[in-house]
């Protein structure tokens, strides 16, 4: 009974693969299964090839894998790519049009079991009886889906689905891949990192979002739509990017937790924006979903590319912080903590995911509505004293935020350097005084920086260094090491600015061997750590193909980390 | 009542003999005839000479980046609806690099009133053509003349139907505050077009060129024709329309959003409830 | 016979202080003197409260000084201000209405001396007398400003000219600035940062630069319209820096050398456009003209708070260079350079300046017309292969470029990933070889690094590290300490980006205590040098009050200077 | 003589029945109907489903970033006029990010040719509402139908007097090559707004939906004058024009620069007695 099976279907785009992976992974999740769904897509709406690969078994996963243990493949091209991923004991199923020449081979004919609308759905049930799902649970997926808009094909399907399950049930008899009994009831989300930032969004008080379509960020803000009119949400999509970053900072002076999402071509553009958050205090949260550069890219597939840009956006110098979650999870958690930040600082504040985290989605245990701690923008008038000073020097540099409107008292935000009360000047002394308020509310933020998440012996032999999305398969592939008798360590940031040596410096000397392990080419991360904490990072494992980390990726490249210079 | 007192007086950066003044005492008679107080009233403005005009009166001020007053503008009304919200800024602002917020803002039709102090010119910069400078105007940066077509923005407007669409001038400062005062009471976006002679920078559409050009819409003008107001706005050179030029009634944009019909967003509470609505969709 | 006088006029902008200056400069320079302006100024037209510096003397001067011999005060405001900095042997000119009761002062009853109109001719009389300035000389230069507008009011000028030359040789007996004889001939060029940099910039072929107005970069393009129709260049104000930046690319590509200006908020809007240069590989030079921020700021004012920014602008990862100079000397070598470097390695490169070198002006020998080496776009199309490919993956990533419509060949520039042939792909093995062919480019920029200037012995008891404009102020500081007997050496970096650890790395070390010193409040450059070196810098010299370093500044702070901690 | 095949034949990433195809295949028949050799044509996109059309012919290409083809075109005009510069790309790109380069594109006058891929619709990113989606429009992002009101572009371009403006749709091609055509030819900027169904993402506006409202404007039509062209070119519901809607001649930008009188700028040299004059000036 094994804990750890690999489906990859691969088709064109618009062959539905997406709808069979979805169904499929509703009833493994229903049936108790865990599940790792990885997409990986061209740019583009018909054709092209595309996977829909879901990892299922027993245990949770943090990461794809590459090898296939049962490869469905809508059509020729992807059996030719993808024959040599299989594993030993692996299936690959295909229409006996273009099934191949291989013992591991099941040739369906496809065209027995129902008409050609309804091919998926045979494969559906196929599929499902390999993996041992009763057929009812597979079909009630179906019919959630189907059942409002096309009741009349309800019918058809099930036959078809039964065609598709009897098939197996009969005619493969070699290989099947019945899971161990499901260990989570159904009470649990399926979720993809966008959807939990959404939701971590709504969950942290978010009211307002504008956006201009970017992908892999748009699910994001897809998400929030669907739900804003029950949340009592404005969302909004912009003329372009410009628009977008300007129509939350005004929303956000006016009272509504907001924020935006985008892309690194789309956050290029908001950069001017940031440097008005910064200037004018105003909370605002961005999440940035990376997508490989530079300009457009491959705009469909995953890196880390943007760490530095996302650190140093925006002229002039004001205080940010900058989140990456390495799980459903930390997205859910973090996009509150970063509205909570942006609100209490008043600055911007950073979500940093890519395509990977975006678009994989997990089962995960439900959160809990009455945990949450929506964020309330602005203070009290009735606490001000008159005449009101927006940009009240303080001690810890953070001056009562008080909302236009809502009071007699005047709000008066300011783009350029400011009184006291928010009206123009250049006043040397006032300048000074402004610059060195505005970076006071860093030491703050500096309080209040989540560690870094250290698992394994502080005296590991090798230490595995990474950040963001990166966390699933470095810790795998440190499982897999330490089962090979490797004392392996790893240490993840989920929150990458600002950092504190102290909490880190140590566990990073105390290894005999350190490599940081990010998805790009010039190793962001390692050069950012140097530069705080004078701990230098010279090996490497980096990827910058446009592909997720694997556990066997990062092992595979350990073998042959040389130290590396630096690069642009 | 509102007086025009509580609006304040304020030392000002602007050139003694600037239009920016009338425009500045416009704005106020017109907030008082709309008997608004200072505390309803949010100012957004970009960056220039007449971006700076939010701090010569007292109201809520958000002055932000150079071309961006609109969308902050927008973002400010969609999160608080009962504001007054006025986006004043120049032409080189609304119309050079905010162009593509002044599309979207006229297709949005939002309960918003923009204010463009149009010089005809770069005012803060020194002196480049802006988009509304006329052909061949001479600067330092265009010393063979501005080689593009000048903008009419009030074409444009009409072009798109946007629900309230006039053009005032500096110069005359009843008309205009009446102008302002209309546009703050339309129910939409409202446009006002504001001659401004710069007497820095612009030698050549000064006060006296606009008086000799302007005249008022006759009484019988309709603004709801949108053919002759096609025509009409389409005028500018030797003479130059003043008034309404267009106006019609259109939904607003706010109508279009559920959470707004419980008014603004800072006093919406977020619901558990319906949060656990929400998560139970990811079942 | 002094060396060194600091001449500030002051007044309101629109009282034609920059007038007064600027003839006094020029009568100057004829003279055979050398001078430093720096002008301070309110962003507003008239009014406020704006300076006019000229250090003059027979020694060349690199920075501002704080102590002012003459004080020009065309207004009330200006005396109140200054006072205070006046030496002890200094001297204030204001008109009687409102000079103050000081032993300082020279009560000058201008109403006597002309119509009003024409005050400021009389006051440049009246200085050039009390510098020993020859009264021809000085009219030379009204004769040549106004001599083509205004010729009538020529005679009355020199009229009220003399009645000020003659009022100060009579009334004025106290004090003469006689200045020892000029050290030049005639010959110099008296030039701005802004001019040089244009200069620089046609010296180096700039056929084409399209901007979007912003202070203090707009007069590096005055300075090129002014001369575009000789040289043959194309300049176009466009509607915004986004396309400014795409215009040069574009013209770039079809095969203008091209250019833009900006500061930062301009840069911010950029960025976008920056990473396609990179994508692209279009070389294309950006000069950033840093003013204090974040967001409007003070725009009128000297920082140096965007190295970060223009060091990471733009998304993903790609290969550029940054060039900071020092003086005029290097704005005019080094633009030249830039242009060479973009052109060579096809991708983005910046001149990274700010207001306070932006501004001032020096006579500088000239430049050799005949030295200069003018890039030219492209490569020869007779000595392409069919296909032509763009993007063909060569050993040091440099591909041949061809223009468009020269030849038959096809010429394909693509943002998003492509084939050699520049056509998109998503292929994982073209994606590497392309990321690699880009980065590979940066190996050859980093052989051409500019080492960064030494001065002083190696064993020096104090470095002072700085780069960009804070040069002339650093090394002025460091000379009167040396004057004190103290052992100080200084290290500018003319180039910023990339930085050659080895070039510096043993300077560093040897020096008893090193200083950083930048116009910045987070210590950018040190943190970077750290980055990349390994070498901390605690030390720091910073300024943020938009207000450009001085000697006496630098030396005042170095009393005071504890070890800081990270900024944001 | 240039033959079609030239042009040559590519695999294309759209969805079979776009009307991206017709486009493309209109656009290689004027090109050849112009006489242009692909060496002599670049293409100049930004990013969307239209904006790959460079690469699906053989020409020159420049395709740039999503809203900005047209200030790429501009520069590679500036720089080599000899080049047939024809920017491209959907209607997201040119009128939603792109807005203001199209406004200051019409405003110039470069003799450039703007097609404009008109599926009211944003295509690559999945179909959300563009700026000419009609108001009410259903997608997923505006679930309660697009807010604003739909963008006209031949009615803008129009009022700005922009020296060519046409409508054509890819359902009709032979008309569709022929004001391809007619605007390449055309000395000044000409813009041909291309209604285009996207069968995967625009289930309102589809080919049908086009055929039945559309007309082609009769002979007798002048599109010279532009009162007419005003009230023509508002036209878009019921009943929509196709063809030359306005035409007037009016001065090249690229007439304003002295330089251009010397040819493509990468001809020039840089002229050593040229840089002495210079630098005499600042003695
Ligand atoms: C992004 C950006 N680009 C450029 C500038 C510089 N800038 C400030 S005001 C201005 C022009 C102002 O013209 P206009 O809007 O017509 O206002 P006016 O001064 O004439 O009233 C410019 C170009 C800026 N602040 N920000
Ligand atoms: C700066 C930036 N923002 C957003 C995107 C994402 N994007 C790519 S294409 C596109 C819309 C395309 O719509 P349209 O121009 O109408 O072209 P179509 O696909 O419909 O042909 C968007 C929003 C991007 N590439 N760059
Ligand atoms: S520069 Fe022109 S617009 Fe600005 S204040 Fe002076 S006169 Fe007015
Ligand atoms: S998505 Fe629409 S526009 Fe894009 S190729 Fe498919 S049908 Fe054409
Ligand atoms: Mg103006
Ligand atoms: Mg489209």
């Amino acid at each position: 009974m094994p804990q750890d099976i690999n489906i990859v279907i691969g088709g064109e785009a618009g062959q539905g693969l997406v709808t069979i992976g979805q169904l499929l992974s509703k009833a493994l999740v229903r049936a108790g299964y865990e599940i790792l769904i990885t997409q990986s897509y061209h740019s583009r709406i018909r054709g092209g090839h595309n996977t829909f690969a879901i990892r299922t078994g027993t245990v949770p996963f943090h990461g794809p894998r590459d090898t296939i243990e049962l490869l469905v493949a809508l059509n020729a091209e992807t059996v030719a790519l993808h024959q040599g991923e299989l594993a030993s004991q692996g299936l690959i199923i295909a229409d006996a049009a273009f099934a191949p020449d291989s013992a591991a081979a099941v040739a369906v004919p496809f065209k027995e079991l129902g008409p050609e609308k309804f091919w998926n759905t045979a494969a559906l049930g196929l599929i499902g009886n390999l993996l041992g799902l009763p057929a009812d649970l597979l079909f009630a997926g179906v019919e959630a889906t189907l059942g409002k808009k096309h009741p009349e094909a309800l019918a058809i399907n099930r036959e078809v689905l039964d065609h598709g399950y009897q098939w197996a049930a009969t005619r493969i008899t070699a290989r099947h891949f019945t899971l161990a009994g499901g260990i989570a009831g159904g009470n649990r989300l399926m979720l993809h990192g966008n959807e939990a930032i959404a939701l971590g969004a709504l969950a942290g008080g978010v009211k307002f979002c504008a956006f201009y379509p970017m992908t892999p960020s748009t699910s994001v803000v897809l998400s929030l739509i669907a739900h804003a009119d029950l949340m009592g949400c404005v969302i909004e999509q912009a003329e372009d990017e410009i628009a977008a970053i300007n129509m939350a900072i005004g929303a956000a002076f006016a009272g509504a937790p907001s924020m935006v999402a985008t892309s690194g071509g789309g956050y290029a553009l908001m950069t001017e924006g940031v440097s008005l958050a910064g200037m004018t205090e105003t909370p605002v949260l961005l999440v940035v979903a990376q997508r490989p550069g530079p300009a457009t890219g491959l705009p469909t597939r995953t890196e880390q590319g943007d760490l530095d840009f996302v650190l140093h956006g925006g002229h002039g110098e004001f205080p940010r912080a900058i989140f990456a979650p390495g799980d459903l999870e930390a997205c859910y958690r973090l996009t509150q903590r970063a509205l909570a930040t942006a609100e209490r600082y008043q600055t911007p504040v950073f979500l940093l995911t890519d395509q990977f985290l975006a678009d994989s989605s997990r089962a995960i245990a439900p959160f809990d509505p009455e945990q949450i701690a929506p964020v309330k923008a602005g203070a009290d008038p009735a606490s001000a004293k008159a005449p009101y000073r927006r940009y009240a020097i303080t001690e810890n540099g953070i001056s009562p935020r008080l909302l236009p409107g809502v009071s007699e008292h005047l709000v008066v935000a300011d783009s350029d350097e400011h009184y006291e009360d928010g009206h123009i000047t250049e006043e040397q002394p006032v300048r000074i005084a402004m610059v060195e308020k505005r970076l006071r509310k860093f030491a703050g933020m500096k309080e209040e920086v989540l560690a870094p998440q250290h698992e394994g012996t502080p005296d590991a032999e090798l230490l595995l260094v990474c950040w963001g999305s990166t966390k699933g398969p470095v810790l795998e592939a440190a499982a897999i090491l330490r089962e090979q008798g490797k004392k392996v360590a790893t240490l993840h940031f989920a929150q990458v600015w600002p950092l504190i040596p102290e909490q880190f410096l140590d566990l990073l000397g105390s290894a005999s061997k350190v490599v940081c392990i990010e998805g790009n080419a010039t190793g962001q991360f390692a050069r950012l750590l140097r530069r705080e904490s004078g701990f230098a990072l010279p090996h490497r494992v980096l990827r910058y193909d446009g592909l997720p980390f694997t556990a066997q990726y990062i092992i595979d490249q350990l073998g042959q980390v040389p130290a590396q210079g630096e690069n642009p | 009542m509102t007086t025009i007192e509580q609006y304040g007086k304020f030392d000002t950066a602007w050139c003694p003999g600037c239009g920016n003044f009338g425009i500045l005492n416009a704005l106020k008679q017109a907030l008082v005839a709309c008997d608004l107080a200072p505390h309803q009233v949010l100012l957004v403005s970009g960056i220039g000479q007449a971006a700076k005009t939010p701090h010569y009166l007292n109201a809520n001020v958000f002055n932000g980046l150079h071309g961006r007053g609109l969308p902050a503008a927008t973002g400010a009304k969609l999160a608080n609806s009962e504001l007054t919200v006025i986006a004043e800024s120049g032409d080189g602002c609304m119309y050079g690099e905010g162009g593509n917020h002044f599309l979207a803002a006229l297709r949005r039709n939002l309960d918003i009133t923009i204010l463009v102090h149009d010089n005809q010119v770069y005012g803060l910069t020194k002196g480049q053509a802006s988009p509304t400078s006329d052909q061949g105007f001479v600067t330092k940066t265009q010393p063979h003349g501005a080689p593009s077509a000048a903008f009419n923005p009030v074409a444009v407007a009409v072009a798109m139907g946007t629900s309230f669409v006039a053009r005032g001038f500096a110069g005359i400062p009843d008309q205009l505050a009446d102008l302002i005062a209309q546009a703050i009471r339309h129910r939409g976006t409202a446009l006002v077009d504001i001659l401004q002679p710069c007497v820095s920078f612009n030698p050549v559409n000064t006060f006296k060129w606009y008086k000799d050009r302007c005249y008022e819409l006759p009484a019988e003008y309709d603004p709801t024709d949108r053919d002759v107001a096609r025509r009409t706005a389409a005028e500018f050179g030797e003479r130059i329309p003043l008034g309404v030029l267009y106006r019609h009634d259109k939904p607003l944009f706010e109508e279009h959003f559920d959470a707004l019909k419980q008014g603004p967003l800072h006093r919406q509470e977020v619901s558990r409830t319906a949060f656990r609505q929400v998560l139970e969709q990811y079942r």
